[in-house]
């Protein structure tokens, strides 16, 4: 199969067309065009994943180098790909979900000044994240790992005029070179042990590491998945990343980019099992970003803000699944998560473009009837990450936290807290669902709450391009359903999220077809629970699923009607809780949600602000040394060479 | 020792001098050297007719010239092994034609810039180039030294014409300035390293590197206190000429107050030499037999340079004195190559010096455009929506800035990974990850430069929906110039895509010090 | 008692010399003056090379005083213009007042 | 031994006072004149260690040419008074030039003293100082074999300085361009300013020669 290097290079030659061509094609030539090639992309992959799947299982690899890209001595490095089911399951739903995002984009960026140079972009991105999943070595990877960052740097900055979208890229900058910095010396000390990078290699030559070197891999590598991936504590750009079009949210911010923590630690799955520390501290930093995240999602008011807040909870639930060793369950829930998650990016999309670029919640409400397409795929959306079965959510959660179960230190209190998030997103999700399509009235309606909130919403997704009234939300606006390139990747996207399930189906091991697919290339597998002990989980997680829901129908939608409480007293008892519940969430409660929201601006923002604080100060105190007076100069020079002197002076034998 | 004109002092005596003379080995410098004074007989006989342009003409044509004479002499020394030539006090190898031509590419970058520069600025003349010229040759000199004493004197040639480059923008009081601190620490770090030196040749009795390096391989000094002391006061000399902190102080201020197309070559051709003459003695030298005894020093030097750059760098407002701050980290990782004192440092730094010279000269380029009339534009501020009024301008300074930040498929990451593989190949782990961290650290600034020329809005239409735009009159790109940055920004890239070729030479760049064959009568 | 004169003294002399240079240029602010003390600097290092060479009995310390002298010959010339330019616009303008550049 | 003794210490006293007046005094002239004392002085040793020819050009060279063109510049620029020496705007510089010049001292003597020999070297590696032939014939015959390359680029050296002095000191002195970017560029700086204001308060208390000065005069005086 020779067709592998195919997949980065149609996305590439769709970059390198669009540079110059761009402006020519212009709107929406340059569109199709990128969505074309994307597609083209998606299907070479999709032949090389037959090719595989005709294969016997535990010869499903093709490696192809092109050239030697480094040639210095033992540190000899390759422009080579690598294709196996980890891999191309990736580029599979990167190009899949790549080619109906361009399609989604074609609508959304209409009329945008800059619209050629937004596929040129979003193309360069594609090819990058298929370089860094495709890639048969550690510094191939970094490349594009660099250059999915430096793509996403670009487009969160798309709109560059705006002082936020500025600030929100340079923050996204600067924690991705921190975890950059992870990486690179992880690279350095995995070469320096075992005396190579290169993906087929590492398994063979692991016999000699040690548990010590191994862990300290890991967690550099695992540092570098922080800054990607968004965990804690490197998490602070991605809400704020939320700047940038929606479009970009839903592609890179859900569904490919932040996922690549997730698939770089897949990647060297044999090294993470030489470190069972290491996996030890990703299984407790997941779960710990997981629940810091949903908690913090419940105070969020603007949409794009509470789905980027569900996006940390859920990678970190991937991050968990990874640390206890369920790698398939890992990989289950990023694919289940990358459909559900960018139909729902989408879906919030459609509806702040129907609502003036909006994105306030509290303005939202009963647009159900004017959006039909976008409120059906959102809801389909909502059941598949609340963990409602049958949705695909349900059942890849459900793997994530029976791993987390089953792992050996305090299984069950990671399952507790797991199913504490499930709640909890359960409450969130339903929360965004009830204050956007039902709620008791059409808040943007009344003029007085307009003016309060769209004055205090500094968060504003405006596109420069719509004329100047456009955003504005005014009480007479009536939202319009989003055009058919816009809708189509919602019908598509809703299907996968509620069908996706299906790929690995606890029931039997013949219906676990992801795992089948994958176990060959991995070389440990993992011990599911018995039968009846999932059953027994599945049973609570549905339950604490479907309370979350509860609670917030409860908060949101029935508050206002206090009639209504009295008419059912068979729920009195339910609003009960749901009134305590409300107390909490309105006093001490909104303190906690909000405390979280804060320590993420204040704590985690401030560690990185002290940080860059202390090198500035660092900087500013060495600035005197710098007096622009040559005798100073001079004086230095001088004392540098008593110093030097010094030195020599004590080394000297007499 | 008697060499060239008579093998043997009885040869003196009966007046016996044979002419032996080996010019092709010289080539290089020699195409420099002449090419620099007959630029000057030529304008004292054509006084007034000739065009600015012819300067920089022949400014390219010669430094072109002294790299085609380079090639053939690679190929002989691929071939036939490094010689040693002129009795002796010129080494003859891969090593010192491949920093010929990495100054001579940095001579031709300076010479593009400069013409539309001088015109700008109305300063056209031709001493300009002859300086340029000359000074390079000095530069060549250093690089294929093998004699302490034709180092020193390369070293002044080099250093003084520089001096006088820097102080030549006559309408500039910032120029003067720079001129004048550059020289007079200068002229006093020479001090030092002339004292170095009389230490070096008391302690081996020689000032040959052919013959230090033999004595130290078979003798044991037992009392090595002034070898020692004469390694640390050349250190002091080196230090200063590469911009390694605590030496580095004059760089920012030189950097800035000198004439921007001159800083080009400042930072590229000079550090190149000065590097090249380090390595030669340090590594090539000293190394096979002192390595433990200045390894520590460069060892500080290196990770005060790659800290105080990059944390220096960052508080500055003004883009050439950032630029000179990052240069002075580049230092340090190129002392990196130096620390490791194996060839493959060596390689690494070549080849981290190659690239260096090529990002610095499209950098430097891209501030002399921004500085527009009185070279005086080099405020942050001054960048403000560059990325709006000349976007071709913008992309390329923000691909040599993403290059010097060492992100992947530019030049810049490529030289990083080798001095970095360099460094743990020779078990220093930790100076490999304060280099990492200083190149985490220095990535904030070329950030800052980057955002200022794409994101910020300008001050004085903070308020108003009106794009930002570049305060001052506009930028004009000279067609040489944008030849120049062109070349450059290909060059960069090409590096970091296509590295094979470049490290290949690189890596057969070995400096060697090989005794002088005596020719047969 | 005769202390016998080796060539020891020299180097100390030279030395003494060379520091009192070196603390020379750092004090004052005269640029002429300081050119003057990287001139003492200079003739500290020619002692120096001399005394080595009389030591070794070797030639090349002499040699090599020829050519120091001819930089500092060069060096002076340039840097004398170059104190003539400045002066010129900036009258009694002494190493201190030449620190517009500094941070 | 006496003679040669007697030879160093004067030459080596005249030396070192020569040098200290360099740095002491405050008249440029009186520097320039006290450079030329340590010149003279290092061509007695150079005598004295059988370096004659260098003796000679040291003389003529330094001695005549160099000192020259300092006080030919001197007078040229007019700047022939007295510095300021009692404001130093750089707090606590001179005493830190003090100690770090009298470590600098004691490093190279210890690297100096460190061994009984000294010298470490190969002796006679270029060519033995043989007494029978004339030093000149000597430094001739390494010039023009050993060092042919380094003698014929200073060529280029010389070169360089005749350009680098025509172009520099005939610069115009137009108005500068950078006057904006240094508004204090072409007038008095902050210093000149501070320098006032000391020179100001010290005018108050100060009568006759500074104590200091005549200390230096004495010095000089007594060392010749």
């Amino acid at each position: 199969m020779e067709l592998v290097w195919l997949i980065p290079a149609l996305p590439l030659l769709a970059f390198l067309i669009l540079i110059p061509f761009g402006r020519k094609l212009s709107d929406p030539g340059a569109g199709w065009f990128a969505t074309l090639l994307v597609g083209g992309s998606f299907a070479v992959s999709a032949a090389v994943y037959l090719e595989l799947m005709s294969r016997p299982a535990d010869d499903r690899v093709v490696h192809q180098v092109l050239f030697t890209w480094i040639p210095a001595g033992d540190f000899s490095v390759d422009i080579g790909f690598l294709a196996d089911p980890v891999s191309i399951t990736m580029a599979l739903f990167i190009t899949g979900i790549g080619a109906l995002i361009h399609m989604y984009s074609v609508g959304y960026m209409k009329g945008d000044p800059k619209y050629s140079k937004f596929f040129t972009y979003l193309s360069l991105f594609v090819a990058s994240m298929l370089v860094l999943v495709l890639a048969d070595n550690l510094l191939l990877t970094f490349l594009g790992w660099e250059g999915v960052g430096a793509c996403s740097y670009l487009l969160i900055s798309f709109w560059f005029n705006e002082e936020a979208n500025a600030t929100a890229g340079k923050k996204a900058f600067v924690t991705n070179r921190i975890g950059d910095f992870g990486f690179m010396v992880g690279t350095f000390l995995l070469w320096m042990t075992i005396g190579t990078i290169n993906y087929v290699d590492i398994p063979e030559r692991l016999g000699g590491i040690t548990e010590l070197t191994a862990t300290a891999i890991v967690l550099l590598f695992f540092l570098g998945a922080t800054g990607k991936s968004a965990q804690l504590p490197l998490f602070v750009w991605l809400p704020d990343a939320m700047a940038g079009p929606t479009p970009v949210s839903a592609l890179i911010h859900a569904a490919t980019m932040v996922t690549s923590g997730i698939f770089l630690l897949t990647r060297l799955e044999p090294l993470l099992f030489q470190a069972p520390i290491a996996g030890e501290v990703i299984a407790w930093v997941g779960l710990a970003t997981a629940l810091v995240a949903a908690l913090a999602a419940v105070a969020q008011n603007d949409i794009k803000k509470v789905l980027a807040y569900s996006t940390i909870s859920q990678l970190g639930y991937m991050f968990l699944a990874l640390g206890s060793g369920a790698i398939v369950a890992g990989m289950y829930h990023m694919i289940t998560h990358a459909f559900f998650k960018a139909l729902l990016f989408l879906g919030s999309g459609s509806i702040i473009r129907s609502m003036s670029h909006e994105q306030d919640m509290r303005l939202y409400g009963r647009l159900r009837k004017y959006l039909p397409i976008t409120s059906i795929t959102f809801i389909l959306g909502w059941l598949a990450i609340a963990g409602i079965p049958p949705f695909s959510g349900f059942w890849s959660k459900d793997e994530v936290l029976a791993a987390a179960y089953s792992s050996e230190n305090l299984g069950v209190l990671k399952w507790g807290i797991g199913i504490l998030v499930a709640l909890l997103t359960a409450f969130y999700m339903t929360r965004l669902v009830i204050m956007t399509f039902f709620g008791p009235k059409e808040n943007w309606r009344d003029p007085e709450k307009l003016e309060e909130i769209g004055v205090a919403s500094s968060f504003d997704d405006s596109d420069p391009s719509a004329d100047a009234e456009a955003h504005h939300l005014e009480p007479s606006h009536t939202p319009k359903e989003s055009p058919w390139t816009m809708t189509v990747p919602l019908v598509v996207l809703a299907t996968l999220a509620t069908v996706a399930g299906i790929l690995n189906l606890p029931f039997a091991d013949r219906f676990k077809s992801l795992e089948i697919w994958l176990e060959p290339v991995l070389t440990h597998s993992h011990e599911a629970p018995v039968a009846t002990t999932l059953f027994i989980l599945a049973g609570v997680a549905i339950v604490a699923a479907v309370l979350g829901v509860i609670a917030a129908y409860f908060v949101y939608q029935k508050q206002k009607i206090p009639a209504e409480r009295i008419e059912k007293p068979a729920l009195v008892h339910a609003l009960y809780i749901n009134d305590t519940y409300a107390e909490v969430v309105a006093g001490p409660g909104t303190a906690v949600f909000q405390g979280i929201a804060d320590f993420d601006a204040t704590m985690v923002d401030g560690a990185v602000n002290g940080v860059a604080k202390v090198t500035t100060d660092a900087g500013n105190g060495l600035k005197p040394l710098q007096s622009g007076l040559v005798r100073t100069y001079a004086l230095t020079l001088s004392a540098g060479a008593v110093l030097l002197l010094g030195y020599v002076v004590m080394r000297m034998s007499f | 020792m008697i060499g060239l004109l008579a093998h043997t002092p009885d040869d003196l005596a009966a007046g016996n001098f044979s002419h032996s003379v080996s010019w092709s080995a010289i080539a290089p410098a020699l195409i420099l050297m002449l090419g620099g004074i007959l630029l000057l007989v030529i304008v004292s006989v054509f006084r007034g007719k000739l065009s600015s342009g012819f300067f920089t003409a022949w400014t390219v044509i010669v430094a072109g010239g002294a790299i085609a004479a380079a090639i053939p002499l690679w190929h002989d020394v691929q071939e036939d092994g490094a010689r040693s030539e002129m009795a002796g006090s010129v080494g003859l190898d891969g090593f010192s034609l491949f920093v010929t031509g990495v100054i001579c590419i940095s001579v031709i970058f300076a010479a593009l810039f400069l013409d539309g520069y001088l015109r700008r600025e109305k300063l056209e003349g031709p001493e300009w180039y002859v300086l340029l010229l000359l000074s390079a040759a000095g530069g060549v000199t250093m690089a294929s030294a093998n004699d302490l004493l034709v180092l020193f004197v390369g070293l002044e040639i080099l250093s003084i014409a520089v001096y006088i480059l820097a102080a030549m923008h006559s309408r500039r009081v910032t120029s003067q300035e720079a001129g004048l601190k550059y020289f007079v620490l200068g002229a006093f770090s020479s001090a030092f390293l002339l004292y170095g030196i009389a230490f070096v040749y008391g302690g081996t009795g020689t000032t040959n590197l052919v013959s230090i390096n033999i004595f130290l391989a078979d003798n044991v000094i037992t009392q090595n206190g002034l070898l020692l002391a004469g390694l640390a006061l050349l250190l002091v000399g080196f230090g200063f000429k590469i911009a390694a902190v605590p030496f580095h102080l004059w760089t920012p201020d030189v950097y800035q107050g000198a004439p921007t197309p001159v800083v080009t070559y400042m930072a590229g051709g000079v550090k190149v030499a000065a590097f090249a003459g380090m390595i030669r003695v340090f590594v090539v030298t000293f190394g096979p037999t002192y390595v433990n005894e200045w390894r520590p020093m460069v060892y500080a030097l290196a990770v005060l340079s790659l800290v105080v750059g990059a944390l220096m760098a960052i508080v500055q407002t003004n883009v050439k004195r950032m630029l000179a701050f990052s240069s002075i980290s580049h230092a340090g990782f190129i002392l990196l190559g130096v620390l490791a004192s194996s060839d493959q440092g060596t390689a690494a730094a070549l080849f981290y010096l190659l690239v260096y010279t090529f990002m610095v000269a499209g950098s430097f380029g891209v501030a002399t455009l921004i500085g527009r009339t009185g070279d005086g534009r080099q405020n942050l501020g001054d960048y403000r929506g560059l990325g709006r009024s000349r976007p071709g301008l913008a992309l390329t300074f923000t691909v040599f800035l993403l290059a010097q930040a060492g992100v992947p498929l530019t030049g810049g990451f490529m030289a990083k990974l080798y001095v970095i593989g360099a460094i743990v190949e020779s078990g220093m782990t930790v100076l490999a990850l304060i280099a990492m961290l200083s190149a985490v650290i220095s990535a904030f600034l070329y950030l800052r430069i980057v955002v200022s020329m794409y994101f910020e809005a300008s001050t004085d239409s903070a308020d108003s929906e009106e794009p930002a735009e570049l305060s001052g009159p506009p930028v004009r790109i000279p067609k040489l110039a944008g030849l120049a940055l062109g070349l450059a920004l290909v060059a960069v890239l090409a590096l970091g895509i296509v590295p094979g070729p470049a490290t290949r030479v690189a890596g057969d760049a070995t400096a060697e010090l090989v005794p002088e064959v005596e020719v047969p009568q | 008692m005769i202390v016998e004169l080796t060539q020891t003294w020299y180097l100390v002399l030279a030395a003494l010399i060379f520091a009192i240079g070196a603390t020379g240029l750092v004090i004052r602010r005269n640029p002429l003056v300081m050119f003057m003390c990287v001139e003492l600097m200079l003739n500290a290092v020619n002692l120096t090379f001399v005394s080595f060479g009389n030591m070794l009995d070797d030639v090349g310390g002499q040699v090599f005083v020829f050519f120091v002298l001819v930089v500092a010959a060069a060096e002076v010339a340039v840097g004398l213009a170059l104190v003539v330019a400045i002066t010129r616009r900036r009258q009694g303008a002494t190493a201190d007042d030449l620190s517009l550049m500094r941070g | 031994m006496r003679v040669e003794m007697f030879v160093f210490v004067v030459s080596g006293a005249i030396c070192v006072a020569g040098a200290l007046g360099v740095v002491l005094f405050r008249n440029p002239v009186h520097n320039a004149l006290s450079l030329v004392a340590t010149l003279f002085g290092v061509a007695v040793l150079f005598v004295a260690q059988g370096a004659y020819f260098l003796a000679a050009i040291q003389v003529i060279v330094y001695a005549g040419a160099i000192v020259v063109l300092f006080l030919f510049v001197i007078m040229l620029l007019g700047v022939d008074q007295d510095d300021d020496v009692r404001f130093e705007p750089i707090p606590g510089i001179r005493i830190a030039a003090v100690i770090v010049g009298i470590s600098l001292l004691g490093m190279s003597l210890i690297a100096l003293l460190s061994s009984p020999d000294v010298v470490t070297g190969a002796p006679s590696a270029l060519a033995p100082l043989d007494p029978a032939t004339p030093d000149v014939n000597r430094i001739g015959a390494a010039l023009f074999t050993d060092y042919i390359y380094a003698f014929e680029i200073t060529a280029v050296l010389l070169t360089i300085a005749v350009v680098g002095a025509v172009m520099l000191s005939r610069q115009s002195p137009e108005v500068p361009l950078d006057t904006e970017e240094f508004p204090d560029g072409t007038m008095a700086s902050e210093l000149a300013i501070r320098r006032e204001e000391t020179s100001v308060a010290d005018s108050v208390d100060t009568d006759g020669p500074e104590p200091a000065d005549a200390e230096i005069a004495a010095d000089a005086a007594g060392s010749e």
